[in-house]
């Protein structure tokens, strides 16, 4: 299992879990982001996960590295899913271990934002009337 | 020769996730320029460039043989 | 599976997961607090963890009421495990789905410290050299 | 006759879970006192009561068959 992966296959949570557990740790915390059926309003069918993978798991790989500096004695594993993703699949999957609580949710919520930030992956929305790239591009194809 | 890299709505524009072209010397603010030249239905106004899986400055210069990614922003997650 | 729960039983958190993932979900956390070998410089041999059970469930169950109204449209499963747990068993699995990731990190972090304020469960640390239970208790069984 | 329950040190300093004694008519506070002498190993000062299973003041009158549960900080999670 690698701790930090952009991979096409189905995530499971709790590999996740016990990878960070260890007697060190009296703080798991978990972060699952779920393909959501409703989004302002609009009825999403499936969505489509892109990502320029091997920098993408190097960055993921880079969080985890700064987590580990910002939080001490905490582990981490992060792992992105692509392809085309249905209604409650797991497209995200962040776990992190710390001796105390405050930390473990803290870096969590960190690394989630850190992802919507600098890692190169990208979500296309399927509707039934059209799609979209999320991220505010420019090219709307059919719109020109 | 140099090795671009597309991505989402920028591959979808371009009808391709890679190419490669001929490149003697340059800076990545050229290649942009090249690029928005060359897929005018794409808007590179907040594309982010990855040189070698690095982000980079406008300023840095890309040599013979660099990977060049065209970043979108991202909505990983 | 009851989403409320006190029990002996071995806490497996991919079930919880599970049980609060639904298509209005865009978010899911976990927490799981784990028995850490080591505290304040003292090696924890084992915990044995207590409740008034009935009490216990039926205050873990409150808190999920009051989670659901403060973020809404949010699902909630926390359960106390009890007994003798070991160095790295999970005491606790808090699992928060929400349509938004805020509310889902923020709504699992109200559940632990409530737990930690309200719900009648207690914990003995176990140590090479003695025992006690956590708690700012006064009773010390041996310093009579 | 009201339902005693103890818990964690409460329940080792009076070596028993739970009992039953005669109970006429008082207030929580009242039940706390009699706790306090029957078993003076036992500091009360920070525990709380439930009455069936809810938290209750001082105040609260107990009647015939209520469970009391003496509640010491809790310390779960």
């Amino acid at each position: 299992m690698k701790p930090f992966e952009v991979t096409t296959e189905p995530l499971e949570p709790a590999r996740y879990i016990e990878y960070v557990t260890h007697p060190g740790a009296g703080a798991v915390t978990l972060f699952a982001g779920t393909v959501r059926e409703w989004t302002n309003g609009k009825r999403t069918m499936y969505l489509e996960y892109e990502a320029y993978v091997p920098m993408a798991e190097k960055k993921l790989a880079e969080i985890g590295v700064e987590i580990k500096q910002k939080w001490p004695g905490s582990r981490v594993a992060i792992v992105h899913r692509i392809g085309a993703l249905s209604i409650s699949d797991i497209a995200v999957v962040i776990a992190v271990s710390s001796p105390h609580r405050k930390a473990a949710y803290e870096a969590n919520e960190y690394a989630i934002e850190q992802i919507k930030k600098v890692v190169p992956i990208w979500k296309k929305e399927m509707w039934e009337d059209g799609e979209e790239w999320i991220g505010d591009q420019s090219y709307k194809p059919g719109s020109e | 020769m140099i090795h671009l890299h597309y991505f989402a709505g920028l591959k979808e524009a371009a009808g391709k996730a890679s190419e490669d072209i001929q490149w003697a010397d340059g800076t990545v603010e050229d290649i942009v320029k090249w690029a928005a030249d060359t897929y005018p239905a794409f808007d590179f106004s907040a594309v982010q460039v990855a040189v070698n899986e690095e982000y980079v400055l406008e300023t840095e210069s890309v040599k013979p043989g660099d990977h060049v990614a065209f970043i979108p922003p991202v909505s990983g997650g």
